[in-house]
């Protein structure tokens, strides 16, 4: 029972981040100089700046920011996300279209570098100063120096190029659809490896070098020579003993990760060319699309506190000596 | 009582304080790897100071553009007939730059912050915690693309002081638990029962004893700078003039297939600078075992 | 009436309460009763013992008499002069008079000065200027803790623990102050070294002619080492006699248990007393007096009422409702 | 009767990256079957490291080099790592001084206790699966919770089916170390090793502890290894007293005639600067100099640098031999060897 109001009360402090943040983006944005309409009309030629006066009336946007920002929260309450400047779309209707592939991307590159990490550093951690370990070890490091966009180049250049065996961008090749469930299937997967590994490359080494020491000191704690000197088999107690202790700082880790993802995101997704949420929040950034930057924004900011919250609740479950 | 002629008692410097350590632990001769580390930043530090006398060419003369590497040019030539290598080389300028500019950024409002949080405590420790809970929350790079296509012109300063702006709390808060443990030693205790005022506990006991993690912090974060810069100017929401790989990453990126030393050159220096710190950090943590 | 023999130190019903904070807002819920209304003073040139287990508030005691707590409530007097009305700069020039050494011999030096900058530092707070005056000094009272000269240019962390208490012991006393507090010195110093402790401090006391408030949890090193003795139970002074009288017919059933309980090397035959269950919270202590709940001889009395802390015979007190 | 266990010559390094250090050099000494050992020593003097190589605990950097440890007869370092397993917790088992670290925070008392229950009492092979599945025999639980509840009883912890169920950090310091006790005697080993088991607790709780040790004795009939840097502690619980320095044993002997009459002069020497009641007249006598550096010991008797009866040219040449100098006592220290045997050293 405790547990629920322990989370009840968390989402009630969830509610005043939210807001601020969202004020603090669509400040953000609109200190920005240049506007949507300027850019597309450009004010050059004279006549055109009536047009774009009027424009900007039409679009409110040459109201005060305050109003603008609660003109544009009552629409979100209402469901409306408003339009794209450029090509008139609904903005809700672009973000569900592209919701998909990023979350289907970041839910991959998460798992894959939760449960890589956490096997190799344990590994590491249990045969210290074996040959497996200096391998990690040093693979790890390497990976925490490899900037993630300079991973994937040297990955298509490899893999595609030379080897020819992966795409070099987009989610499906086009008469994919058409053939078997499991040729469809197969593409769809060729088409993930490259950005999935080089999405979550970074994090596997950071997570790996993190897992590993935190069940070295672990393992060196008193509570582990207990469980020895009951006459336990070493795997009960790596598995058992130690291991539960070592993960609790990890997922703290994870929570905070998934905000670093979302940035990983962008930049995979405008190198593959990946239809995803990414993409389209630095198009946006450069065509200045407000309407649509803030509802990412929005969903951004959302699954980061949803994330945090998540993994509070986990770690308040998993540790007993944290009272909530 | 015969005075010992070698030395009085005089001010002891960080630097004699980190020879006795080191010169006492056998460890610095055992960990090689920050020794390696340390060699690389000093080849880079000395390619940022005089990057004329090793760049062959001035980045900017043109040649015939699209040459694979060559004697003449051994990292080939970009699109626009640029030398690479001399673009390389005079990139480690402005990433050496970059790094220490945003770093300087970081440890003043870090030091001021973290400082008075850590000492104080009271409402300024929870203000300072509050705002690096919500900076931390926030996904970085997304806020970095905000914040940085605020500025029609994007000069490398406005980067800097945008990612430094985002930084300083991540420094803040280490600086704040270091001072609020250095602050209940008895050392400091001692200090204070003697009746030394605030001011003399800060100066002489509290900043020289943060000196070494603030070091190993140094090296970690220089490198998540460099990285920040890489991946914005990547985005394209860089400073196109200037001479940072990244820059040339994103040049080398549509003409992968066919020249791909374009991107690959520049990268591997990045790579290696990344790696060099790293090995730096991770070293000097080992020898003082300071764990930040 | 005989002059009573001039008192160093006088405290009045000194108490300090550290505040909880919960909720929220961090508002404060409830406080820690560390020090509950302490009454005694220290005699000029006497060796005062304050003996308790942990958490009976000795230590936050100490503190507040060396300035390093503020007492919630009660007066301090130091040579006649109450610490709480004078002026800030007179009380500095009373801490001067106070020198203290601290338990943990490893964390009392600054790991970044050198021992001769170390052992000089009161005299650079007290704004000496003269640099050969304070050379002089720290050689004559490093020779007073047998030490070398050649120790001047050492780093704490080429010390051994009893070395580096000496040079704490230096610290203290480079001043001539008239008090010297010392709180738990030798309980992290190893068993061979601790004599070579205790007789230097006992020597530099009878030399100095100092005034020393000697804290430790350890009963024979108390016997040892103070001429008057307090024993300390939840916050307050339960008893406080010379050490000869203490030691040989305690009155105060917590005293009588707290020795009886001591394990003496050879003998193994006495009757001990064993108290039951655990030192209750200072949270909120129970009513009336606070031993009773594991006091071998309580009466309903105990619970209703708070027992006087009154002269049992010359010298010697008790806070007892069994023995009023 | 056959002794319970017997040590000879035992010696475990730890090979450290700044040089090798001689935690146990070279130890022997034997144990009845009903008797109490208590190891006195100061930090540093290797009396845990003896504790741990018993139990075969001693992990990387140490390792046991050399010597052989009979525990009833059969040599322990010979067996292999699951007979060793078997007699762990079972037949030997140990306490430590910090029961806030020994006890894992993440699991309650309960489940702790229980596991050597179910491991030594159940006959189950003690994998991970057989943790995992055992959580779904329910009947075999309900016997488990029950031994665990009746353990806990007998170590004075009150209504122990409430705090079964509880976390470590829910304990104070002395219902810790009970709960430490009763793991430990929870499969009624033949031998417990207690190391510095009331160090951190304070002196009427100590009190507590040793008087629950005392009955535990007599009921579970388990003999004592208590190891202490404390002799006030282990004259209060054990017969035999050993005293150990820098890795080497300086004296064997019971407790009456090592109090009245020490033999070697560190224990001499120990005795007289140690505060205790009763001793407010007398001037405490100091050892001096400081611990010695295991890494590069004394040449000789460890001792010699801070033994005031050091013989020039033979203590800090030569290791005393370890002689019985009366029935039941030993010592290895030069004074106890005559002139003339001393010729026979060629000196």
């Amino acid at each position: 029972m405790r547990l629920r109001n322990y989370i009840f009360r968390r989402l009630l402090m969830i509610v005043p981040l939210f807001f601020f943040t969202t004020i603090l983006v669509f400040t953000l944005i609109h200190l920005a100089p240049g506007d949507p309409v300027m850019i597309m009309f450009g004010t050059s030629t004279p006549y055109m700046k009536d047009i774009v006066k009027e424009m900007r009336e039409t679009y409110g946007l040459d109201k005060p920011l305050y109003i603008q920002y609660f003109i544009w929260l009552s629409r979100v309450f209402r469901g409306d996300l408003g339009y794209s400047y450029l090509n008139t779309r609904k903005v809700i209707q672009m973000i569900s279209e592209r919701g998909w592939p990023t979350i289907e991307l970041m839910v991959l590159a998460l798992v894959f570098s939760v449960v890589i990490s956490t096997v190799f550093g344990v590994f590491a951690a249990v045969k210290r100063h074996s040959i497996f370990d200096n391998l990690i070890t040093t693979t790890a490091v390497l990976g925490r120096g490899m900037p993630n966009f300079w991973l994937a180049m040297n990955l298509i250049l490899i893999f595609s190029i030379y080897l020819g065996w992966l795409p070099v961008f987009g989610r499906f090749t086009v008469g994919a659809v058409f053939s078997s469930p499991f040729g469809y299937w197969l593409d769809r997967i060729k088409h993930l490896i490259l950005p999935v590994i080089s999405l979550s490359a970074f994090q596997i080494a950071y997570f790996t070098r993190l897992i590993r020491s935190t069940m070295l000191d672990v393992l060196g704690q008193e509570y582990i020579i207990t469980a020895r000197a009951k006459g336990l088999k070493e795997s009960v107690v790596i598995y058992k003993h130690a291991l539960k202790n070592a993960l609790l700082p990890v997922v703290t880790v994870v929570g905070i990760y998934i905000g670093s993802l979302m940035g990983g995101a962008a930049i995979i997704e405008s190198l593959f060319a990946w239809p995803g949420m990414g993409r389209l929040l630095v198009n946006s950034t450069y065509r200045r699309e407000y309407q649509v930057l803030m509802s990412l924004n929005m969903i951004i900011i959302f699954m980061v506190l949803v994330s945090n919250l998540i993994t509070d609740v986990v770690y308040a479950y998993l540790d007993p000596r944290i009272k909530y | 009582m015969e005075f010992p002629k070698e030395s009085s008692i005089e001010e002891t410097t960080a630097l004699e304080y980190l020879f006795s350590r080191l010169s006492g632990l056998r460890k610095l001769k055992r960990n090689k790897a920050s020794i390696v580390g340390l060699c690389i930043i000093l080849v880079f530090i000395v390619l940022a100071l005089f990057p004329n006398v090793i760049a062959p060419y001035h980045p900017f003369t043109t040649f015939r553009s699209r040459q694979s590497p060559s004697s003449e040019h051994w990292f080939g030539t970009d699109t626009l007939g640029r030398d690479v290598f001399s673009n390389v080389i005079w990139g480690v300028r402005t990433t050496f730059y970059i790094g220490t500019a945003c770093v300087l950024i970081e440890l003043v409002i870090g030091l001021l912050m973290g400082g008075l949080a850590g000492y104080l405590g009271g409402w300024i420790d929870d203000l300072l915690m509050r705002i690096t809970d919500i900076i931390l929350a926030l996904p970085t790079l997304i806020v970095l693309i905000l914040a940085v296509s605020m500025f029609k012109v994007r000069s490398i300063n406005i980067i800097i002081l945008v990612m430094g702006l985002i930084g300083w709390p991540y420094m803040a808060r280490v600086i704040r638990s270091q001072v609020l443990s250095i602050k209940t030693t008895p050392y400091v205790e001692a200090a204070k029962a003697m009746g030394a005022t605030t001011q003399r506990i800060i100066f002489r006991h509290i900043l020289p004893n943060i000196i070494l993690p603030i070091v190993i912090l140094i090296t970690i974060h220089f490198a998540g700078y460099v990285l920040w810069e890489a991946s914005l100017t990547f985005l394209g929401l860089g400073d196109p003039n200037s001479f940072s790989w990244g820059v040339m990453i994103m040049a080398g990126k549509n003409v992968l297939r066919s020249c791909p030393w374009i991107s690959t050159y520049p990268g591997l220096f990045l790579f290696i600078m990344l790696i060099a710190l790293q090995i730096l950090g991770d070293g000097l943590r080992d020898i003082f075992d300071i764990r930040v | 009436m005989i002059k009573k023999p001039e008192s160093l130190i006088e405290l009045e019903n000194i108490k300090k309460y550290f505040p909880i904070r919960g909720g929220i807002i961090s508002k404060v819920v409830s406080s820690v009763h560390a020090v509950d209304g302490v009454t005694f003073n220290i005699r000029k040139g006497e060796t005062f013992g304050l003996v308790g287990e942990s958490g009976c508030g000795k230590t936050t005691t100490g503190r507040i008499i060396i300035g390093l707590e503020k007492a919630t409530e009660g007066t301090i007097m130091f040579e006649g002069l109450d610490l709480n009305r004078i002026a800030e700069s007179e009380v500095r020039e009373l801490r001067r008079k106070m020198g203290a050494i601290f338990q943990d011999p490893h964390l009392s030096l600054d790991p970044r000065m050198r021992i001769g900058s170390v052992i000089r530092e009161p005299l650079d707070i007290q704004g000496f200027v003269n640099k050969s005056e304070k050379d002089e000094a720290v050689l004559k009272i490093l020779e007073k803790v047998r030490l070398e000269p050649s120790y001047i240019n050492r780093f704490p962390h080429e010390l051994s623990g009893g070395e580096k208490q000496r040079v704490a012991i230096a610290r203290a006393l480079i001043n001539n102050p008239e008090f010297l507090l010392a709180d738990e010195p030798i309980s992290s110093v190893d068993v061979s070294i601790r004599s070579q402790i205790l007789n230097l401090i006992k020597d530099l006391i009878e030399e100095l002619g100092l005034t020393c408030l000697f804290i430790s949890h350890d009963l024979s090193v108390i016997e040892y080492m103070s001429d008057r003795v307090g024993v300390m139970y939840l916050g307050r002074l339960v008893e406080l006699a010379p050490v000869e009288t203490l030691y040989d017919n305690p009155q105060h059933p917590y005293t009588e248990a707290l020795l009886s309980a001591i394990p003496v090397p050879g003998e193994r035959s006495k009757e001990r007393i064993i108290l039951k269950g655990v030192v209750p919270s200072p949270i909120n202590p129970p009513s009336g007096c606070r031993f009773r709940t594991r006091c071998p001889y309580v009466s309903i009395k105990c619970s209703k009422e708070e027992p006087k802390f009154f002269e049992i015979e010359k010298d010697h007190l008790v806070a007892c409702n069994l023995r009023s | 009767m056959s002794k319970l266990l017997e040590i000879r010559d035992l010696k475990t390094y730890y090979f450290t990256r700044d040089g090798v250090v001689k935690a146990v050099d070279g130890v022997s000494l034997g144990m009845e079957k009903g008797e109490n050992l208590g190891i006195a020593g100061e930090s540093g003097s290797g009396k845990s490291t003896l504790g741990l190589s018993i139990l075969r605990l001693v992990r990387t950097p140490g390792r046991i080099v050399g010597g052989e440890i009979l525990f009833k007869g059969e040599d322990i370092l010979k067996k292999s790592y699951d007979e060793m397993r078997r007699i762990r917790g079972a037949e030997i088992s140990i306490i430590f001084q910090d029961p806030t670290s020994s006890l894992n925070p993440v699991y309650t008392i309960g489940d702790q206790i229980g596991e050597a229950i179910t491991l030594h009492q159940h006959k189950v092979g003690g994998g991970m699966l057989n943790w995992l599945l055992g959580r779904f025999n329910l009947s075999r639980a309900r016997e488990v919770n029950e031994k665990v509840e009746e353990i806990l009883r007998e170590t004075g912890i009150s209504d122990a089916s409430k705090r079964r169920g509880d976390y470590p950090h829910q304990f104070s310091g002395g219902m810790r170390q009970r709960a430490m006790i009763a793991m430990a005697l929870s499969c009624t080993p033949d031998l417990l090793i207690a190391d510095e088991p009331t160090t951190n607790l304070d002196v009427t709780i100590e009190a507590q502890i040793l008087e629950l040790m005392k009955e535990l004795q007599k009921e579970f009939d388990t003999a004592f290894i208590l190891i202490s840097h404390n002799l006030g502690t282990i004259s209060e619980l054990c017969d035999k007293i050993a005293i150990m320095y820098a890795g080497n044993l300086m004296e064997l002997s019971d407790i009456k005639t090592l109090f009245e009459s020490p033999k070697h002069p560190y224990t001499e020497a120990l005795l007289e600067a140690i505060p205790r009641l009763g001793s407010r007249g007398k001037r405490l006598s100091s050892i001096p100099g400081d611990i010695p550096d295991l890494i590069d010991p004394p040449q000789g008797c460890n001792f010699h640098p801070r033994c005031k009866y050091m013989i020039d040219g033979i203590c800090n040449r030569y290791t005393p031999p370890f002689i019985e100098v009366e029935p039941g006592i030993k010592v290895s220290c030069f004074k106890y060897i005559p002139k003339s045997e001393l010729s026979g050293l060629g000196l």
